[in-house]
């Protein structure tokens, strides 16, 4: 059983919810509580023994690690092919450490049927989980997709007034990103058995595959749309408000924490290796449309009267940035994202959790309703205060790393005046924050209700504390998280890199860059519009490039 | 002149179809001279089911009948998908007749002589066997049509499908006759000659078949039938017609058009069926998502899906063939459990199904709400079920050959198709019950039916490889001299 | 040949009566009327198929007649049965009038 | 150096202090939460002297102390790592030591009137600061700089906010941190550049090597230079971004003398000052700084001459000050500008806590206008207010006389004679509103109600005993750097400073040119003649004629008074100009972009198909002869386009 786990751990942490769902299928309907409290448990027994893949992470080295391969369908090529690099590590740890927190606070707030809402959020980290760790493009399909429904009945039964809207436009606008992928995943394998007469779908022999330009832009741009739509990139942004204050608190933290981060990750693990030139050439539009989502959702969210709202603009925003940090493509930018996006997660999660814990106890989410109320419950307001300031960004917490990691990657990149535009970001992200928090804990406290405002219960207080731990801890030790991630972006970057290494090679050299500067230039010039760095540029002293892959 | 020829091979080869008949005639007797002996037609029938399987996998290799009658891994594939669904209706039935007072043998009959009919059509290599299935099939439902002899709807639904049908085979008949005139026998390998696919009455007499079958296929534009016909016919003879006799009706299409198309379909005719797939993709959902009730719903959403797997059509090789096979079973277990959750979530036979009135149902009646979501999501193609799989190798074979097109309006249409199953879905599971009386009490078959058909989604969907495997060789046994 | 007449002028007339069969049917308003208008359509067939039959020879085409006038029949009891038992709903065949399932 | 004690420990004990007061506070009480606070800041100012004085005593060779690696991803990597130069080592010994006495004033100030909670709050946030601080001084690169500096940022803002349910409390608490932001914004632009230059941002190497080879770098220092600058323009609250500091006095009075005087808000004159050697690469942008250090002192100092409550006057007085340090810094005077954050911090907080006493014991009265004659009531109060006022005014021998001095020398020695003239009226002016004040509050009659009277005491020992400690320095605070012309070696101060004055590769510096000793004590004189003046015209006006004069002139020019009184209506002026319409843009991004456009456009989509489909289900009539002639139809299409196709 021990060596067992040892070779499959992989798929254990995937199927593990799954199966826990299975036995609550056999729990009495009426034992809302005991299924609640089961689901619970399953979900910390994953994060347990999710916890090896950290630890026993070889952070050295760039590949795949705790891989598992199993044909699925061989007679076309559909194999079982688990793998996890620095990157999924994160998102995956994301995941188990974040369903918990959500089901713990469900515990005490989850009444209408909790049996059915712990299956489907079983289910849903099993689908979460499994295309973080597929490297078989038909599996990770099968788990993207799969993903959904659960998705769509927490919202649809558990959500809010306007859930049915909320819901059918969660589940459209994903699929129809989705769709146009699956009909790319399909020419892809079918490009790869006209090749090499072999059917596959293995995400590793697929980015052998070579496309002319206009082909690889079709095919890149369908990957691109399904993964934009999921983070979601300005402007196919408006189903993330609706879904997320319409869920419940514990689906806004799972949609929030982690689906919108598949997007990105579904963009840095396929599209980018998969359509190199492609996805480079596009790349400054990547840049400005985050550019634009980091602007607009903040001012948005300024705007908003519904706190739900206003926090789920916010994620718009912040997507925005680690969006640009992706545009930008140098390894610290990139660092910096995948970081950022873990930060999104706790900080946004925790916000969500806090909202909901205020919500819970007045039925409001009126920003209105409130005010004043920092003294009534110092702790929930010193908890939303942390989690705030992560989300702004202010050193010393989690948020800050991964801003300027991706600021400062940006800048290093040749598209300088993104990290200015992104930056602006820093203000606006304290103003509307601010002004929420403001609204909400401090002014007068003008309803009198307010003043007999139950504190935080014991569970939600467990559940939101761990995620402030955890902000403070990556703020003082990214280094435990960066190190860990660095070798798999080199590795993303240098895939890249070789892959269209004939397009830059002779402009690199014809342009008489210092070999620095080629591979910055490899940023831009590639896709064939060569775009040199401006002239300061050029003599800027260098000593090394910081970007250099290995 | 070897038509007549008759041996015991040819009798075992025959046997699985003889089974059935005989039982419908036992039930028909049995119901006339003893009708306490009704409460075991259902198992009777599944007896004749079982049985036609069991001596159709014991049918001797080879051609039977002179080359006209075929026991191929084809035929034996096409034998449990149709076992399948008619074990399904069947077990529906049961519960179902109880409820409305109707439990009468011709039920059972009809339905065993139908399936002997659809068992006809996808053995026969021999238009006029074909034709004879075809008619076999087409009498038995005229009359399971108007079976509630009581109910206005039904008996229109009879007339209406009776009209239709007649005409329909009359397009089919002069289909086959021309082409019997021009390869001078009604054996489809004797169209097996060159040049013969240049000839326009063949083009005619192709198109006059894709008509007939289309029809039965209720592909647009030759789909008006079924909405009604669904609406007033009995649950679960609907569960039966809305899946087997298309299956069979494509599968016959295929052999035809096999032999005519020695090298390849021309394009001409290749752009006739993509224009009839694309028609009834569309149609068929955006019509769908206008229904109220929700059999004609469900029969839009047949017509769709028609849609679809004609596509696997328009492509035309050996391995869009086995796709059409994956997508029937799947087609097969979502469907008609869809329809067995249809004639088990409502109690009144005599009105009609709107949806609204399945409001509530996920929490009053879990196990069948929960069924019929999953027989909903596989038709949306959700991942992880049938639904997806047949879907996937539909897609895959367009992609291949090219029709991008095709597959992208194909993908486009399930799209809007998730509009209307999830408003199922959602009246299920996010309103609140609307009557007080909920649906009848879950019957023992209709639990087994749903969950075969759910274990069946769900089995397909996780572990396609070996029904992919299998179509792969039903689909081996058709002379494509192409890939 | 069919006693001398030439294989194109059966086909002639065979196709001539499956247009007429084809046009009642789509003319006629009673059931019964339609299903006349069908049942030429089938026998336009029939005709096609002796034609043919005597022109290559083959008994083949007359086996099969056989068979559809069978099928025909058959066809025809049932029908007449259902437009009987939708007659005692709405004393009428007209199918104009029968559109009770629609949309 | 002593290893025994890292430099770590002083920033860290605050921290500890925090969480102890943060965490256990409102549970064990105030007894408690004035021992950790205050002991806490103790015990760093005991660790910070014990580091301090062996440096002062030793050769002042900088010293940094690593902790270990922080952040390290693609090509970027910070340490965190302690520095202690004469700079820092100069911060930190007047941060740690101001910052202990304000907390031991505090307990004094707030014990009372606060819950326990509340309590606890303070005296947290108040040791938050003291880490942010002293990170912020004793940081070895820019990153953790910035650490400390928005850390600062953040507890001003909860500080501000201390009286949260105050609306204008929280507001001025919001508006502090959002314009600190936008000068963080500046700050990290700043920071990029520094990176892209140097591939680091260490203290050692970016100055290192920018010191080492200034042709190379120079063409790019002035933008990098300007966006470390706006960094400082909105920590050290100058013009344009200034506008927070003033609201900021919502806060608890300690806090203004501890954070919105003496110490952060001279945070950004001390990053000039780290930074000097970019900025001497970059003559342009030390214009720049000059320019609008000079412009905000008299312009600062002109709006409190009109001002009538004593913390407002004393806030714009301090926008005016810091002016007067970045007016050095800019002229290349940066020793100058370093000794007067140091006398500022005296006077300064003294003053502050002088008017902190006095709205103490007038429960919480703050316009002076219903003040006066406190001199009998509040003797320890006055004398320390008096002293420090001298300070502040620049009246030898006191501190401020010497390090103005050395400012307005600076500014003469570099040529810059306009700027020089401002900075002398700007001299007179501070002289006269501080003695406006003084004599407002002190002198003359008690203009208060009856009950107000009635309560007026003087302060308890804890906050009268930081009141005579700063007096105290605040007199003779000064005496570390006196001018040259009295005798060589006594300016002590630029000696133990100059070292921070990197020596720049390239001779592009024009050499120090002294002045002459008749020149300095000319210029002297001049600066004191201003001083004088300004205070005997304010002793005049308010003492003797009891404010008639100003009145007189106020009513002779209603609107320029207005103008003035009303603080130039910037405040308005920005809300107008940035404000509204950012909330109006917000509003409009959202209903109209977003709800009307975006999603307008796909329910309009998804109405579309379902109209189709509502529409299209009529084709089925019902009636089945339409049926027969679809498939007709059908069958009639199909041939033509099979037939049609490619022909």
């Amino acid at each position: 059983m021990g060596a067992l786990l040892q070779d499959h751990i992989l798929t254990a942490v995937v199927f593990l919810p799954t199966a826990g769902a299975g036995l609550l299928l056999f729990f009495p309907a009426s034992a809302d509580r005991a299924a609640k409290w089961f689901a619970f448990a399953v979900s910390v027994l994953e994060l347990a023994i999710s916890l090896p893949l950290w630890t026993r992470f070889d952070a050295t080295s760039a590949g795949f690690q705790f891989t598992e391969k199993a044909s699925w369908i061989p007679s076309i090529g559909i194999s079982y092919a688990l793998g996890i690099d620095g990157i999924s590590l994160l998102l995956i740890l994301l995941t188990t450490l974040l369903t918990p927190v959500s089901l713990l606070f469900s515990v005490s707030h989850v009444e209408k049927s909790a049996r059915a809402f712990s299956i489907a959020f079983l289910v849903l980290e099993t689908g979460m989980i499994g295309s973080l760790a597929a490297l078989d493009l038909a599996l990770f399909y099968v788990f993207w997709e799969v993903m959904l429904v659960p998705m769509y009945f927490i919202i649809g039964i558990w959500g809010g007034a306007r859930r049915i809207y909320a819901a059918m436009k969660f589940f459209l606008f994903t699929m129809a990103g989705s769709l146009l992928m699956f009909l790319a995943i399909l020419y892809l394998a079918a490009r790869h058995r006209a090749a090499t007469g072999a059917w596959s779908f293995l995400l590793a022999d697929l980015v052998r595959l070579d496309f002319p330009a206009s082909t690889q832009a079709l095919l890149f741009f369908a990957f691109a749309l399904a993964f934009a739509i999921k983070v979601p990139v300005f402007p196919l942004h408006t189903w993330l408000p609706d879904a997320h204050t319409e869920a419940p608190t514990a689906g806004s933290i799972i949609l929030a924490g982690v689906l919108l981060k598949l997007g990105v990750y579904g963009y840095l693990r396929f599209a980018l290796p998969l359509f190199p030139e492609a996805a480079l050439r596009y790349a400054p539009w990547l840049g400005i449309l985050g550019i634009i989502g980091v602007i607009y959702g903040a001012m948005v969210a300024y705007a908003q009267k519904d706190m739900k709202r206003l926090v789920a603009y916010s994620s718009v925003s912040h997507l925005g940035l680690v969006v640009v940090g992706i545009g930008a493509f140098t390894a610290t930018s990139l660092s910096g994202s995948v970081l950022q996006m873990v930060n999104h997660g706790l900080s946004t999660g925790a916000l969500f959790l806090l909202v909901g814990v205020l919500y819970e106890r007045r039925h409001t989410r009126e920003i209105e309703a409130y005010g004043g109320i920092a003294g009534v419950v110092p702790v929930t307001t010193a908890l939303f205060l942390v989690a705030t300031l992560s989300s702004i960004g202010l050193p010393g917490l989690n948020g800050f790393v991964g801003e300027f990691l991706v600021l400062v990657g940006t800048w290093a990149s040749p598209h300088r005046w993104w990290s200015v535009a992104a930056a602006t970001g820093v203000i606006l992200s304290a103003v509307y924050m601010l002004s929420l928090v403001q609204r909400v804990f401090w002014n007068p406290l003008v309803h009198e209700e307010n003043r007999k405002l139950p504190e935080i219960r014991k569970t939600e207080f467990v559940a939101a504390a761990v995620l402030v731990a955890l902000m403070v801890w990556i703020g003082v030790r990214p280094n435990d998280v960066l190190s860990r991630l660095g070798p798999s972006i080199e590795a993303v970057r240098a895939s890249v890199a070789q892959r269209t290494a004939r397009v830059r090679a002779p402009r690199a050299a014809g342009a008489g860059f210092t070999p620095a500067r080629g591979k910055e230039a490899l940023v831009t010039t590639r896709g064939g519009r060569p775009q040199g760095p401006p002239p300061r540029h050029d003599t800027r002293p260098r000593a090394r490039l910081p970007e250099a892959a290995p | 002149m070897t038509f007549l020829q008759f041996g015991p091979e040819d009798l075992a080869a025959i046997a699985p179809e003889i089974v059935l008949a005989a039982m419908g005639g036992v039930i028909v007797l049995l119901e006339a001279f003893a009708p306490a002996a009704r409460r075991w037609f259902a198992t009777l029938s599944l007896a004749a089911i079982a049985g036609s399987l069991y001596f159709l996998l014991r049918a001797p290799a080879g051609p039977s009948f002179g080359g006209r009658y075929d026991t191929s891994a084809l035929a034996l594939t096409a034998g449990l998908f149709l076992g399948a669904t008619a074990a399904v209706a069947v077990l529906v039935a049961k519960p179902y007749l109880e409820r409305t007072g109707e439990e009468r043998g011709e039920f059972y009959a009809l339905l065993l002589w139908g399936h002997l009919g659809v068992s006809l059509m996808t053995r026969g290599l021999d238009l006029l066997v074909v034709f004879i299935g075809l008619e076999t099939l087409s009498l038995s439902f005229y009359v399971l049509a108007s079976f509630f002899r009581t109910i206005e709807a039904s008996s229109e639904a009879g007339l209406k499908y009776f009209l239709t049908g007649a005409f329909g085979s009359a397009f089919t008949l002069y289909g086959i006759v021309l082409l019997f005139g021009k390869s001078g026998s009604v054996a489809i390998a004797s169209l097996a000659q060159a040049g013969i696919a240049r000839d326009p009455l063949v083009t005619l007499a192709l198109l006059l078949l894709l008509v007939g079958f289309g029809f039965k296929m209720s592909l647009a534009p030759f789909h008006a039938w079924a909405p009604d016909v669904y609406q007033g016919m009995p649950t679960p003879a609907v569960a039966y017609l809305s899946v087997a006799p298309k299956g069979a009706s494509l599968l016959v299409l295929y052999r035809v058009l096999t032999a005519v198309f020695q090298d390849g379909m021309p394009d001409r005719f290749r752009a006739g069926i993509a224009a009839l797939a694309i028609l009834s993709m569309t149609l068929g959902n955006v019509v769908a998502l206008a229904q109220r009730d929700v059999k004609r719903l469900l029969a839009y959403s047949g017509i769709a899906h028609m849609g679809y797997v004609t596509i696997a059509l328009a492509v035309f090789g050996s391995d869009s063939l086995a796709a059409v096979i994956v997508y029937f079973f799947a087609y097969l277990v979502s469907n008609a459990g869809a329809f067995a959750a249809v004639a088990a979530l409502y109690r009144d036979e005599t009105k009609p199904h709107p949806i609204g009135l399945l409001a509530g149902e996920g929490r009053r009646s879990p196990f069948r709400a929960a069924a019929f979501a999953l027989c909903l999501f596989s038709l949306a193609g959700i991942p992880a079920t049938a639904g997806f799989i047949g879907k996937f190798f539909v897609f895959k074979a367009a992609i291949e050959r090219g029709l991008y097109a095709l597959a992208v309006i194909g993908v486009v249409n399930s799209l809007i198709s998730i509009g209307y199953y999830l408003k199922v879905v959602y009246v299920m599971y996010m309103r609140e019950p609307v009557e007080p009386e909920g649906p009848p009490p879950l019957a023992v078959a209709d639990r087994l039916a749903l969950s075969l058909c759910a274990a069946g989604i769900l089995v397909l969907g996780i572990f396609p490889s070996p029904l992919w495997t299998l179509a792969r060789r039903a689909a081996e046994t058709l002379p494509f001299a192409f890939p | 040949m069919i006693g001398g007449i030439p294989l194109g002028d059966a086909l002639l007339a065979s196709g001539a009566l499956f247009l007429v069969g084809l046009a009642g049917a789509l003319l006629r308003r009673s059931a019964i009327s339609i299903f006349l208008s069908i049942e030429v359509m089938m026998n336009a067939a029939n005709l096609a198929l002796i034609g043919y039959g005597s022109a290559l020879g083959t008994r083949e085409g007359q086996i099969v007649v056989f068979f559809v006038i069978a099928i025909a029949a058959a066809e025809a009891s049932v029908g007449l049965a259902i437009f009987v038992a939708l007659f005692r709903h709405k004393e009428t065949i007209d199918v104009n009038k029968i559109n009770l399932l629609k949309w | 150096m002593n290893p025994a004690l890292p430099l770590w420990l002083v920033p860290a004990l605050p921290l500890a202090g925090f969480l102890a007061c943060g965490l256990l506070g409102k549970k064990l009480g105030k007894s408690f939460v004035t021992a950790a606070g205050v002991g806490s800041v103790g015990l760093a100012t005991a660790v910070a002297y014990a580091r301090l004085l062996p440096f002062f005593s030793g050769d002042h060779a900088p010293v940094v102390e690593r902790i270990g690696p922080w952040i390290t991803a693609g090509g970027f990597s910070a340490d965190l790592a302690m520095r202690l130069d004469p700079l820092s080592a100069l911060m930190t010994s007047f941060v740690t030591f101001v910052g202990f006495l304000i907390h031991v004033y505090s307990v004094g100030y707030m014990r009372h009137d606060e819950t326990e909670a509340g309590y606890a709050r303070y005296f947290a946030y108040l040791n938050l600061f003291m880490f942010s601080m002293l990170t912020l001084v004793l940081a070895q690169n820019f990153v953790l700089m910035f650490v400390g500096w928005e850390g600062v940022g953040l507890c001003s803002y909860l500080l501000i906010g201390h009286y949260y349910e105050r609306q204008y409390a929280a507001d001025a608490g919001k508006k502090a941190f959002v314009v600190n932001r936008i000068g963080d914004f500046g700050f990290l632009l700043g920071m990029f550049g520094l990176f892209s230059l140097f591939d680091s941002l260490d203290f050692d190497r970016v100055f290192g090597s920018a010191a080492a080879d200034p042709a190379k770098y120079a063409p790019f220092l002035t933008v990098v230079c300007l966006c470390l600058f706006l960094g400082a323009v909105g920590k050290s609250a100058q013009v344009p971004l200034y506008v927070w500091l003033p609201d900021a006095m919502a806060g608890p009075t300690p806090v203004s003398a501890l954070i919105h005087a003496a110490t952060m808000v001279t945070a950004g004159v001390y990053m000039v000052a780290r930074c000097n050697v970019l900025f001497r690469l970059a003559p342009e942008a030390m214009g720049v700084v000059a320019v609008i250090g000079a412009i905000t002192a008299i312009f600062a100092g002109i709006i409190a001459v009109a001002q009538n409550d004593i913390k407002k006057v004393l806030a714009y007085s301090t926008v005016s000050q810091l002016g007067y340090m970045f007016l050095a810094c800019g002229v290349g005077a940066y020793v100058a500008g370093m000794f007067h954050v140091l006398t500022h911090a005296f006077f300064k907080a003294c003053l502050f806590l002088g008017s902190g006493s006095v709205i103490h014991a007038m429960g919480g009265e703050q316009d002076m206008r219903r003040m006066g004659g406190l001199k009998s009531k509040l003797p320890v109060t006055y004398w320390t207010f008096l002293i420090a006022t001298l300070a502040i005014a620049g009246i030898p021998p006191l501190a401020g006389f010497f390090s103005k001095d050395a400012i307005l020398a600076g500014v003469f020695e570099h040529e810059r004679y306009v700027l020089w003239g401002i900075a002398l009226f700007t001299a007179g002016l501070t002289a006269f509103y501080m003695f406006r004040l003084v004599s407002l509050t002190f002198e003359g009659s008690f203009r208060g109600t009856g009950e107000q009277e009635h309560h007026l005491h003087e302060s308890p020992p804890s906050m009268t005993a930081p009141l005579v400690v700063l007096a105290v320095l605040s007199f003779t605070g000064g005496w570390i750097g006196l001018p040259r012309v009295f005798g060589e070696g006594a300016d002590r101060f630029t000696a133990f400073l100059s070292p921070i004055l990197l020596p720049l590769a390239s001779a592009e510096e024009k050499a120090e040119h002294a002045l002459s000793n008749g020149t300095e004590w000319l210029l002297m004189a001049v600066s004191v003649a201003a001083a004088v003046a300004g205070l005997l015209l304010a002793r005049s006006w308010y003492v003797r004629r009891s404010g008639r004069p100003a009145e007189a002139i106020a009513a002779s020019f209603p609107a320029a008074y207005a103008l003035v009184a009303e603080k130039f209506r910037v405040d308005e002026l920005y809300d107008a100009l940035v404000v509204r319409p950012f909330d109006w843009l917000a509003r409009m991004l959202w209903k109209v972009v977003d709800v009307l456009i975006i999603d307008g456009i796909l329910n309009a989509g998804a109405f579309l198909v379902e109209l189709a489909g509502d529409l299209l289900r009529f084709l089925q009539t019902g009636n089945v002869r339409n049926y027969a002639l679809t498939l007709f139809l059908g069958l009639v299409g199909l041939l033509l386009l099979v037939i049609g196709f490619g022909t």
